[in-house]
């Protein structure tokens, strides 16, 4: 490699559930060069120092939303985030706060699933539509009103930076809800109604406080808090019109 | 061990895996689907695929053309009779994407936009700013939760297909979070386990990207056809291998090197134009852009920097408002990967190994020969992409033949029933305990990472953009030595929640066996076609005794058995491949052929 | 039987855990500011139905140097409110098109806050042309 | 799933809120320094005569009550909130003194308003 290297100290949290009653801190020593992303410093811990070290990754490229860690202390894809950053310093990773650790950097993300599969993530049609009658039309202003909070990766990293999900996981939470809103706000879409009943819960919008935190970690500019608040106002005015506006009382 | 009765199970959650999931729930609700994935469905590496999709749209275009550029592009190594089912088949299939939800990127007039991609003669690629692949596999996976017959098994590892009375009737997996097996049991198996590209080292993969569905079905006696066309991408990112998309070409950019000079223009690709035009200079097909590379490196004209070799795409005359409208990831991945400006500084970019046009052996309907057994996406070769794929056509492939092989699957579960479950059972155990083995050996010395790199480096060498047999038959010899040597594999990790050590280390089987196949098959084609580029005596395309299909089948420890299929023309005869203006006088020439031959 | 023991950790102390936390909790806190200074006009309030001697004693005890430190550090804290308040209103809001553009957050937040500073000007007016 | 009766708190902690956001500091200003230590305005600005007059007036009867009892159900709510955040999960306990202290405050201060005659 053309440029010299730099050692950098790598500390990480392990956990394995077999052998230890908590979490406990391992520090390891990784030669790195400047293009180097955090990843690849836990990659070479696996590869040449110590191969039980275990994390989730594959695409490399921050899209697939599987190698979120906290990096010193911040909710973080650890592809792209480079270890350049904290030399001569060294850094800390650990599993994604808010989650249950299986192990090592690996959290249990049963509960994200079955939350994601809750939701009707997929079009209700306003209108049914053959193929043969081709696409719906769908203006690019149209398109807008949603494409931002269809790019979520569902890489948890807004849950890890959640505090109300932290203190209550029964909290659908912010990516979640952000692909609830991305549904019910596409033109093709008309199944809001449906999908409601959880989003005017406790539960759904409800259980947001309006920290913002998770529209700040997010990697992809999905503004999750935003996604939820905007939907406070539809909440409330549904409440206290349900009972006059025809078909307001929707479950 | 824990068994679940299916009708269908399916390896492999990506783009093709969940559109065959989706065809088999609609085809009948009653049929019980087990889609199985070693991740998350999201994280498949569909998700990375950035460009765009295929499918005759515009009205000056037609079926005919989009058939032609894929045999042309595919140098006549093309089963032309599935090329044509596939490109009736591929509209009303981004149709029906569409109509789950797929974000396209939008006219004014409210229809889908399309955009030039290289090698197509007219703009077709559908697309999705430029995470095309990512919304795809995202409404895939969130359509296919609205079918309650479809059941999930995230994060399980398939380790063996379980073949019995001579056809394939289940699977066998580990439950990744507990260490545990579990027993699939299905009347038909629908392999949809994506490509092989991590048997190199700079690749445009995912690390997921292993090969597994391709090694279990050449085990099992399936061969895997045209493995040693792999296709180059020209413009990934020094080192890392990711890769940008080769829309950012089809916006404009320009391939420059070290004098700023679009050397495209010297190897049959011009004349160079200021605005894109289809298949000229930059939009030509990635094989010929990739060579063009290699020869300017051999000529001293790349740019020698930290970074190794390299050329620089250029897209500063694009401006800043235009790329983070049409090309935002990319401007993001040179920013914060690479700290560079697009807007501002050219980007460097090196070819890297990003797709396996080979695979399992399938017929147009995706079915393998052996009964119950199929295969899609690019694990499978169901004949359409020949020597060299053209870009967008394999996400269009997920889709259109993703529904063919759910189809399939499901009439052929309607069909049979599972014989002998008790042997099936058996089967199950034996391929725990090998499994366990890998884990268990207690006198292992080999380091997985090491004999994976070692394998990646001498693939590089051997099946690199242009090849010798010299350093093919070397490539062999060490392939055959590491899976000697793999046999003598240390796995540290013992435990059996989450052990990740051991899944390497078995995947690491995957990529030797797959590894072999390629570098094997393309010592044994004496000729260059497509991405398959000779330099010792075989420069040329050799269509008297290779039009043909390589077949590679699996030989225990020894080198695969390798065997040559016919392959099917209809109405497009071998003709020269040309792109740039010799590509338009190509063109006319066998128009007036054609007219003459009636 | 499953060998998994997913260990969740603890949240004690997380609001200390981040610079960001440590801001939403002060944004937070002023609530209770808010509700003293109400009570402290509740207060007022009573007194003034309880006749002229009584609401005086209320207007003599806001003179006293304690009550002044109180409504100083009133005075920061609604001003915190005030920045905080319009900062977090562009997450509130839908998604808004002006003239084919995005309207920014930055845009929302900058005129709740210019907003704010004409209301508190004609306040201020309107109470000093009155008496 | 059980809607949420979030939305009645919620309205009027967001109405407290705005009010508080938009003319607080300057009515924390007049209260509290300006006019207690003779600054800015006339010392008389806040004397019994001009308060009894104000909150005999509709509008400005209106205006006290909106000012204390928002301010009040601003306040509960965030409190509420606060609590819980710190980790008191008692919750029927935590709501109960909050919001039954903002309705206590709104009780009292449209009682004495209502009480204060032309
Ligand atoms: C960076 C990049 C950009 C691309 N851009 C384009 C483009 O613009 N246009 C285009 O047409 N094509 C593009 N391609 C190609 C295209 O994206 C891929 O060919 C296609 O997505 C492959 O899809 P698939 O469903 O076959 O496999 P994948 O999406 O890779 O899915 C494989 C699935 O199999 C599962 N699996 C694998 N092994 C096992 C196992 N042992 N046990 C259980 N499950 C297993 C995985 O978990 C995964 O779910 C691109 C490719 C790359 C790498
Ligand atoms: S909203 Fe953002 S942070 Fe949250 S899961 Fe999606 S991409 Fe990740
Ligand atoms: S951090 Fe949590 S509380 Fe709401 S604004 Fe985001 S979901
Ligand atoms: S590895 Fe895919 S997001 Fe980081």
């Amino acid at each position: 490699m053309a440029d010299t290297e730099k050692i950098i100290e790598i500390e990480v949290l392990r956990y394995r559930p077999e052998q230890d009653k908590e979490p406990v801190w391992q520090s390891y020593k990784v030669p790195f060069t400047d293009d180097m992303s955090v990843l690849q410093g836990v990659q070479y811990i696996k590869d040449y120092l110590d191969e039980t070290v275990s994390f989730r990754w594959s695409c490399r490229m921050a899209i697939c939303g599987s190698c979120g860690m906290m990096i010193d202390d911040k909710p973080k894809l650890s592809c792209k985030t480079f270890l350049r950053d904290y030399y001569p310093g060294k850094l800390r990773v650990e599993a994604l706060k808010h989650l249950p650790i299986e192990r090592d950097l690996i959290v249990d993300a049963t509960d994200f699933i079955t939350k994601l599969e809750s939701i009707k993530p997929y079009i209700i049609p306003k209108e049914e539509r053959t193929l043969a009658q081709g696409e719906y039309l769908q203006t690019p202003e149209q398109r807008d009103m949603y494409e931002q909070f269809s790019s979520c990766i569902n890489c948890m990293l807004c849950y890890a930076a959640c505090p109300q999900y932290g203190l209550n996981p029964k909290f659908t939470g912010p990516g979640i809800l952000a692909l609830m809103h991305r549904y019910n706000a596409d033109s093709r879409d008309g199944g809001q109604a449906e999908r409601n009943e959880l989003g005017y819960a406790d539960e759904g919008y409800w259980g947001c406080t309006a920290v913002g935190y998770c529209s700040e970690v997010c990697p992809k500019g999905v503004d999750p808090a935003n996604a939820i608040n905007q939907n406070k106002m539809n909440s409330a005015i549904n409440y206290f019109t349900r009972f006059v506006t025809p078909g307001g009382a929707d479950k | 061990m824990e068994v679940y009765k299916a009708d269908v199970a399916i390896v492999g959650a990506g783009g093709a895996g969940l559109r065959a999931a989706i065809a088999v729930a609609e085809s009948d609700p009653k049929l019980k689907i087990a889609l199985i994935s070693k991740v998350y469905p999201m994280r498949s590496h569909t998700v990375a695929a950035e460009g765009g999709a295929a499918a005759v749209t515009r009205p000056d275009d037609s079926l005919d053309h989009h058939f032609n550029d894929t045999v042309g592009g595919g140098d006549w190594l093309c089963e032309q009779d599935v090329v044509e089912y596939f490109v009736a088949h591929a509209h009303e299939e981004m149709v029906q994407m569409e109509h789950w939800g797929c974000p396209w990127s939008r006219k004014e007039d409210g229809h889908a936009n399309v955009r030039p991609f290289g090698g197509m003669k007219i703009e077709r690629t559908w697309f999705a700013a430029d995470k095309t692949g990512f919304h795809m596999l995202h409404t895939l996976f969130q359509t296919s939760i609205k079918y309650p017959s479809i059941k999930r098994f995230d994060e399980h590892f398939c380790v063996d297909l379980v073949v019995e009375d001579g056809r394939v009737q289940g699977v066998v997996a580990i439950e990744i979070a507990t260490g545990e097996f579990r027993l699939i049991q299905a009347k038909a198996v629908i392999v949809a386990t994506g490509g092989a590209g991590r048997v190199f080292r700079e690749n445009t993969n995912g690390g997921i990207v292993t090969g597994d569905g391709m090694a279990l079905a050449y085990r099992h006696g399936v061969p895997l056809r045209d493995m040693e066309f792999m296709q180059y991408h020209p413009t990934c990112m020094p080192r890392t291998g990711l890769l940008f998309t080769e829309a950012c070409r089809g916006e404009g950019g320009f391939l420059l090197n070290k004098d700023g000079y679009r050397y495209l223009q010297d190897y049959g690709l011009g004349p160079p134009e200021d605005k894109p035009r289809n298949k000229f200079m930059e939009l030509g097909p990635r094989d010929r852009l990739s060579q063009a590379f290699w020869h300017e490196q051999q000529k001293g004209r790349t740019i020698e920097g930290p970074f190794g070799s390299v050329v620089n795409l250029d897209l500063r005359h694009l401006g800043e408002a235009y790329l983070r409208e049409r090309l935002p990831q990319i401007y993001e991945l040179a920013e914060e990967f690479m700290g560079v400006d697009p807007a501002h500084t050219p980007i460097p970019v090196v070819p890297g190994v990003h797709y396996t046009m080979g695979g399992i052996l399938a017929d147009g309907k995706t079915a393998s020969g052996l009964p119950g057994l199929y295969s899609v996406g690019e694990c499978s070769s169901v004949g359409i992409h020949g020597a060299n794929r053209l870009g967008s056509n394999s996400l269009t492939e997920l889709i259109v033949f993703g529904k063919v092989a759910g189809d399939e699957a499901a009439k052929f579960a309607k069909a049979t029933s599972i014989s002998n479950p008790g042997a099936i059972e058996k089967q199950a155990d034996a391929i725990q305990a090998r499994a366990l083995g890998i884990v268990n050996k207690a006198d292992g010395t080999e380091r997985i990472a090491v004999l994976r790199t070692e394998m990646a480096k001498s693939m590089e060498s051997g099946c690199g953009i242009y090849r010798l047999g010299t350093t093919m038959q070397e490539t062999c010899n060490k392939i055959d030595e590491l899976k000697q040597r793999y046999k003598k594999l240390k796995v540290d990790d013992k435990s059996k929640v989450y052990n990740t050590d051991w899944l390497l280390a078995i995947e690491l089987g995957y990529l030797l066996d797959v590894a072999q196949v390629i570098v094997y098959s393309a010592f044994n084609r004496k000729e260059s076609r497509g991405s398959h580029q000779r330099l010792d005596g075989y420069e040329q395309r050799d269509d008297v005794n290779y039009l043909k299909h390589t077949l590679a089948y699996y030989n225990g420890d020894g080198a695969p058995r390798i065997e040559y299929g016919d392959v099917k023309i209809t109405k497009s005869k071998p003709g020269t491949r040309a792109y740039g203006a010799a590509g338009v006088k190509a063109d006319e020439e066998r128009k007036k052929q054609g007219a003459a031959n009636g | 039987m499953s060998n998994r023991r997913p260990y969740v950790r603890s949240m004690d102390g997380w609001w200390k855990r981040d610079a960001y936390f440590v801001s939403y909790m002060a944004r937070e806190v002023t609530s209770v500011f808010v509700a003293a200074y109400a009570v402290v006009l509740l207060f007022g309030l009573v007194r003034l139905g309880q006749g002229e001697a009584a609401f005086n004693g209320w207007l003599q005890y806001l003179k006293t140097p304690w009550m002044l430190v109180f409504h100083v550090i009133v005075l920061a804290v609604f001003c915190y409110h005030t920045w905080s308040w319009f900062k977090i209103m562009p997450k509130t809001m839908p998604i808004m098109f002006v003239g084919g553009k995005r309207v920014q957050p930055g845009t929302i937040t900058g005129t709740g806050l210019a907003a704010a500073v004409v209301a508190c000007l004609a306040l201020l007016f309107i109470v000093g042309g009155v008496s | 799933m059980k809607r949420s009766n979030e939305p009645i708190f919620w309205s009027l902690f967001g109405a407290g809120g705005m009010l508080a956001a938009l003319v607080g500091p300057a009515l924390v200003f007049i209260t509290g320094i300006a006019v207690p230590f003779g600054l800015v305005f006339k010392p008389e600005t806040m004397s019994y005569a001009h308060m009894l007059a104000l909150s005999q007036n509709w509008a400005g009867k209106i205006f006290i009550l909106a000012v204390i009892a928002l301010f009040l159900w601003h306040a509960a709510h965030r409190i509420h909130i606060l609590l819980h955040d710190f980790g008191v999960h008692a919750v029927t306990a935590v709501r109960v003194l909050c919001y039954g202290g903002a309705f206590a405050g709104t009780v009292i201060a449209a009682y004495t308003l209502l009480m204060i005659k032309a």
